[in-house]
């Protein structure tokens, strides 16, 4: 490799690692677009496939230019907005963020990326690689709670709640975890967004379809989905977009990179399994059903993605089974009382993203193996000072981890709620209410969009726009 | 005999099979049906070009009734199907010659 | 990695090149297969989806096999037919293409790559992961001008279109730009194909949809599509899958390649949002579509595919805004006017790729950014002289670069313009015609290919094949 | 590179092949979820789809945890359970598998990986890796002969027919071809899988065909597919998938790892291109048909995958042309002789997986070309002695390859079919039975998982589970 | 002149037919309905929530035949639909005034 | 009143319905059918097996009018949905004994 005649690469670039970050990267896009995209055009109903899947669209687009004009910096910036001073409560409330400032230049765009915690592992590729992998991070994020409002929210709120939440909710939490704000600092993890993304979305979910109210009546009794293939192509690639999504997360293509590839897989493939078997042993019909495998998968993704590459094996296969029994339960017994039973979280987000995401959160603190190391590794190039590893209580630890993970759970929920709420009543002074009127809902993507999911050209007279030809061969 | 057809809103099909239910009726057939009518239509717009679609779904309801029902079977359809808003619908009635279970054969109210 | 203790590679191979170049030309495969064959199977008559999948499906293996057995030599060989020599008009016309022959060979398909342009920048990898590169960009470009020509165009006549027009358009444009031909070294520029791909697909599609004439005007009449869920997945694996598009072009796992990619992505989150805005304020429904907000999303792509990694974030939201909104006004206006009146460009190729692609095209001579460096780059190995940049009418370039961006436009224009309406003239003596029968158009793909997209099972009786076994059971 | 200041690699680790080997695996991941899932689900008659897909999600689910659990360390461990000593016969069947145990541990995960039969080439990447990398393609071989026993197989038996499968016929043609046993050192060899994975899943689901007995004799025929355009999605993620497949098999993101993708495209657009025109000659209809096209794809895919990185370009379009004219006739004559015409094979798995993967097998002792070189590579680094290529008999290799070749072939039919019809009686043995009862395969999806592919809101009313609020608007 | 108007089960669909074709039927249009009756309908269960189900598909025929023809069209969909379980469906027949073949126009017998 | 029940050609539906309006039929109804008669169906081939489908697409019109002016429509909808070629379909018409509009409750020619 050194006879290699032409480098053009700066000294701190590694291509091997640059590589590996924007395929992951692209891998985790794919899982919004088309990914969440369709899973949930095939879950809803046929009436709101053409609203779900241009909301998709539009929040992902949203947070895309949110990201790269203000809000990275404000999570993966260099400058906390406080100086990076203080302690104990005063450090975590004056340095919630990093201050906000564009990525849109040619230095910004080329140099080496670096961010306030990252005081000793330097990343070896540029900003725009890590602003763009971190992006599709912030993108899935309101896709998914999305499934929450889905079938009543009114359309031009979503446009100005996706910013709004991005900015005063995702990227605080951002830093706090993992720009190198309190939470993280007192020890507090979370490998690839457990709390940062699924929980958070789940809350969210649930406050949105709390405060925006219920989808109509009807609607909620005729929910049947429309279109299960859709699902299955949404959920595959999903699956399989989650290898970017937590093989991401170390930045570097080394060992645990590989490990958390393979641990999610495992903790997925336990998940799914179990939620089947609990389906057909403990279900009313005792019959295995595939959009249950399907919760079950998700169950596991997510329940892994705050642990992915500090458990073992064993430990991933034990976050899916555990995760998804909870999920199941929760999922068929909680509904029946209050709050659950009063709002209408449309696709379930806080089960299988908010249940899952804090259970998955909290076994980091359980099932952490010290022996699992992030960046340092063994051999010739072991750097043990700067070894990045997390204990759990099952593995020597004792509960020093679990209470991180605990007050970081507390402050996810407690944050992520109040925020929403107060951001959605902005939202809805802005737009004028949040919901669009019933008659509109009564009939969907056709009053909204004017555009229906599966159209039959039967039916259809073309009567404006392009004039059709008179000299056209019939 | 009679066979009484009813063009109704799709929505509002839960209504009537339970009204009619509740009146002892055994058996309907429906089919999937689009109306033209008083009732506008709506437009559809892909990719910029509009396209008027001057029909809409409508549910269509099929049964064969005694005579001695028939009124009453129309009574509860027009109170279970009405919202009093245009397209809400027509009912129909015409003869029939014959009725016939074609498990069992059995014809004429036996039949129903 | 240097105690690595064996190395497999020949001393010009870098794994981490190596591997972003073939992860990269995956993705663009992917835009294709299934793509491309899906979003314009979901935009089309339900009459006509099978027959559009089958011209992706077969355009994208003739092309594969015309490449390598002979048209990747002709736009990227190291021998250009007139020897290289001459200058201006003389240059031109003697070297418009290098040699055409297979590279098939052992020797060819495992050596450092290298083409008649790389005489500064060599490539770490092979002529294989080189040419498939390339052969996935020329294997979509007659994919995306299928769009102007379905409903109507004759299966054979496609199937001896594709590789003649690779051979005789393709080749020849791909030499000129990027082959080290004569536009090239005039310092004309096209990162990723706006002109050799887009533009020149555009202009195709519409030649040949005006040589082969409309679809039945009862086609065009309805012509509602038939499934937009499948439009959806289309487009998101487009829009992902374009970070292959434009972040494989440096030909390095670099700093660039990481900026293409994220400008890629600002440019298109711009552009769909610039054309559903405008639809929301603009159109005479005055609603946000979901196709619209996909033609925006293509528009975004293509406009930054000839300034990816030249632009910086600045620009490439510019570009999406700007070319999102000529599109959206040409989209809607220049179909009353000739010639677009008197065209039937089914899926408007013409409109999304053509003007997007020339207006990109155009942006580079305005808002290229010299700081925004290919292959040197600042640091340790910065190599000064070998720097690949372009300079930008805003960014201190002067006219230059526009004057050769223009020229570029009107010679991708003109030639193509000219060679695809008289290679369909030969097809068409070849093939007897040019379009299938209008009863065959009345019928669509039961009557070309005896299948059709959703066929009902219930109305199907076997008659004939595989005979059914006497002894099943029932 | 060398100035990168800070390494969190292990000396033996090179990132580019890392990142390579699990961008691969992921490709491979993504042909069986959504690739394989929908294209089969596509293929199906519509009150099959939901069964067929849940079988693709739980095969998949249960071969990643069998094989990490214990199959793993049979096909690829370091110790062969007699000891890997012996000779002829006594090596052959004292060492058929490694020791199976888990790969759960951290060690396990962290550590660079080795089998048996790495005597001479480390990978320069971890255990994790590997594992994974190949269990992706353990997981799509069960997935494929789903497509034999679709429409009647016993949910409950599927599910423990694939851990039994995967443990007794996979891993131990795995380790006999690949990791290390009597047949890899006598020298047969199989590039990626035309026999562990095609050649095996062809006859294993022929025989599983047979042995649970034909679908009810209604659904045969009435087979008809029910959704084209899914079956294009998957198609085009197999096609693309299988750069993956093959290009990861080298195991080094090298020369021989691109010219594996190259021939891989290249023979798949041969073989596509091949069936439709013979489809457009020799058919009765005399048309070009789109699952024709797909079935020519996957003849090709299948076909070059013993080969791929051992042939020239030449030798792969030859694979494809071969391949997909022999598939095709067996495809239309076979099914009338015996005992192709006493099984139902429902979607021809043993057509064009079986013998397209037995055709590919053999061609590697004809047309492998020994200038085409695995890892030592010409240049700087060449390591002669460590070099790894085949020779073919039209390359002056004789008959030895085929021979090999056609000995491997054997084994491997004899073997799958023998135990394939074991495992099976034994499953039938602890389910009572491998069929769902008749009036159950009357219905299909509704009987069995209650869930149906595309359902229609209209008619259906929510009875239970979550309760409707009464303060809900209407 | 009579209408004959069977719902029948969908697999029956191509015996009904071939035994129609046989006593020298030639024409007859067929709509998929939705049956509700004794025969029970299912349940589905989408992520653990059920919906109930209770109409059942069902093939629609209508043709119109001669007076002459009905009793022997009637017999044949009998015995060529009963499969002796409940939901095998109904046939009915209502008087017709006029029959036209649209293509020549032709009235009555002519036009079946 | 007359049930008027037309078979005809899909590719047609916007031509009679047009013509409809213009001697001012107000409403009518229509489903999608399948037909079966003289003119042939057609075969479809899904990898090398082939499928006979002798049931061709249709669309069903129905309208209830008065009896006044059944003829003017049957003429009508002779008019436009002929095209000479087999396969045209069918008109015939029935007796209708009562018809209602659900909205009002009129019943008679007022409810059409
Ligand atoms: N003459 C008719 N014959 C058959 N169906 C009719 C007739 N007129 C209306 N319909 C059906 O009744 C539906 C409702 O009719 P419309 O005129 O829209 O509203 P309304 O009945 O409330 O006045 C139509 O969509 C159509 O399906
Ligand atoms: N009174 C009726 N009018 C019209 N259709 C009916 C009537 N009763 C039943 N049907 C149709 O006949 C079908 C079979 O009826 P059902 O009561 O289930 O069984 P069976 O006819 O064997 O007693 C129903 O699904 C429905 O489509
Ligand atoms: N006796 C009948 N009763 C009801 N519908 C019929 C009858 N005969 C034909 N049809 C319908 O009319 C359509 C056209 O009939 P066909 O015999 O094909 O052509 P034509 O009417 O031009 O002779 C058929 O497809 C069918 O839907």
């Amino acid at each position: 490799m050194l006879a290699v005649t032409y480098i053009p690469y700066p000294s701190w670039l590694v291509p091997g690692d640059n590589t590996w970050q924007l395929t992951a990267a692209t891998l985790v896009g794919l899982m919004s677009l088309p990914g969440i995209a369709v899973l949930y055009a095939g879950l809803v109903q046929k009436k709101w496939v053409v609203n779900t899947m241009l909301m998709a669209f539009t929040g992902f687009s949203l947070v895309l230019l949110v990201w790269i004009l203000w809000a990275f910096n404000m999570g993966f910036g260099t400058n906390p907005i406080g100086g990076g001073g203080g302690t104990g409560i005063m450090h975590f409330f004056r340095d919630m963020v990093s201050m906000p400032h564009p990525i849109t230049g040619a230095a910004a765009e080329q140099q080496q990326t670096s961010s306030f915690s990252q005081t000793f592992v330097p990343f070896h590729f540029p900003t725009s690689t890590f602003a763009y992998f971190q992006v599709v991070f912030a993108a899935i994020t309101p896709l998914l709670f999305l499934g929450s409002v889905i079938g009543r929210i009114k359309f031009k709120a979503w446009l100005i709640f996706v910013p709004l939440w991005c900015t005063f909710v995702y990227a605080i939490d951002a830093f706090l975890l993992w720009g190198g704000g309190y939470l993280a600092s007192e020890g507090a993890v979370d490998y690839s967004g457990g709390y940062v993304i699924h929980l958070s979305a789940g809350v969210a979910g649930f406050v949105a379809a709390w405060v925006i109210g219920p989808r109509l009546a009807k609607d909620k009794a005729h929910a049947v989905p429309n279109n299960l293939p859709l699902v299955a192509i949404g959920a595959g690639i999903l699956w399989l977009g989650w290898n970017g999504f937590n093989g991401g997360d170390p930045f570097y293509a080394g060992v645990d990179a590989a490990a958390a590839v393979l641990n999610t897989n495992l903790a997925t493939a336990a998940a799914l399994m179990t939620w089947l078997v609990i389906d057909m042993v403990g279900s009313k019909e005792k019959k295995p059903t595939f959009l249950g495998a399907i919760n079950g998968m998700i169950c596991g993704l997510v329940a892994i993605t705050p642990s992915a590459g500090w458990v073992n094996g064993l430990g991933a296969i034990l976050v899916g089974v555990i995760a998804s029994t909870i999920v199941w339960f929760a999922w068929n017994y909680l509904p029946k009382i209050r709050p659950f039973s009063k709002v209408d979280d449309a696709l379930g987000v806080v089960f299988t993203h908010g249940i899952a995401g804090l259970t998955g959160g909290l076994l980091v603190g359980i099932l952490a193996d010290p022996r699992m190391i992030e960046y340092g590794v063994k051999g010739k190039n072991y750097a043990g000072a700067k070894s990045s590893f997390v204990s759990g209580l099952l593995y020597g630890g004792g509960f020093h981890q679990l209470w991180e993970q605990f007050r970081a759970a507390v402050w996810v929920i407690v944050f992520t709620a109040v925020m929403t709420y107060i951001i959605l009543k902005v939202v809805k002074f802005i737009c004028r209410g949040l919901r669009e009127p019933d008659e509109v809902l009564a009939i969907g993507d056709l009053a909204i969009h004017e555009e229906e999911a599966y159209p039959r050209e039967t039916f259809a007279e073309r009567i404006s726009s392009v004039p059709t030809r008179q000299d056209d061969r019939v | 005999m009679k066979l009484v057809t009813a063009i109704i809103k799709p929505f509002k099909l839960d209504d009537v099979k339970d009204a009619l239910k509740q009146i002892g009726i055994q058996g309907l057939t429906i089919t999937e049906a689009q109306g033209f009518g008083r009732q506008g239509g709506h437009t559809e717009v892909y990719r910029g070009a509009e396209y008027s679609i001057d029909l809409v779904p409508k549910i269509r309801i099929e049964l064969v009734v005694d005579d001695s029902t028939v009124d009453n079977v129309i009574e509860t359809i027009l109170n279970s199907a009405k919202t009093g808003k245009i397209g809400d619908g027509k009912i129909w009635s015409t003869p029939v010659d014959e009725m016939i279970r074609i498990r069992t054969s059995e014809r004429g109210s036996d039949a129903l």
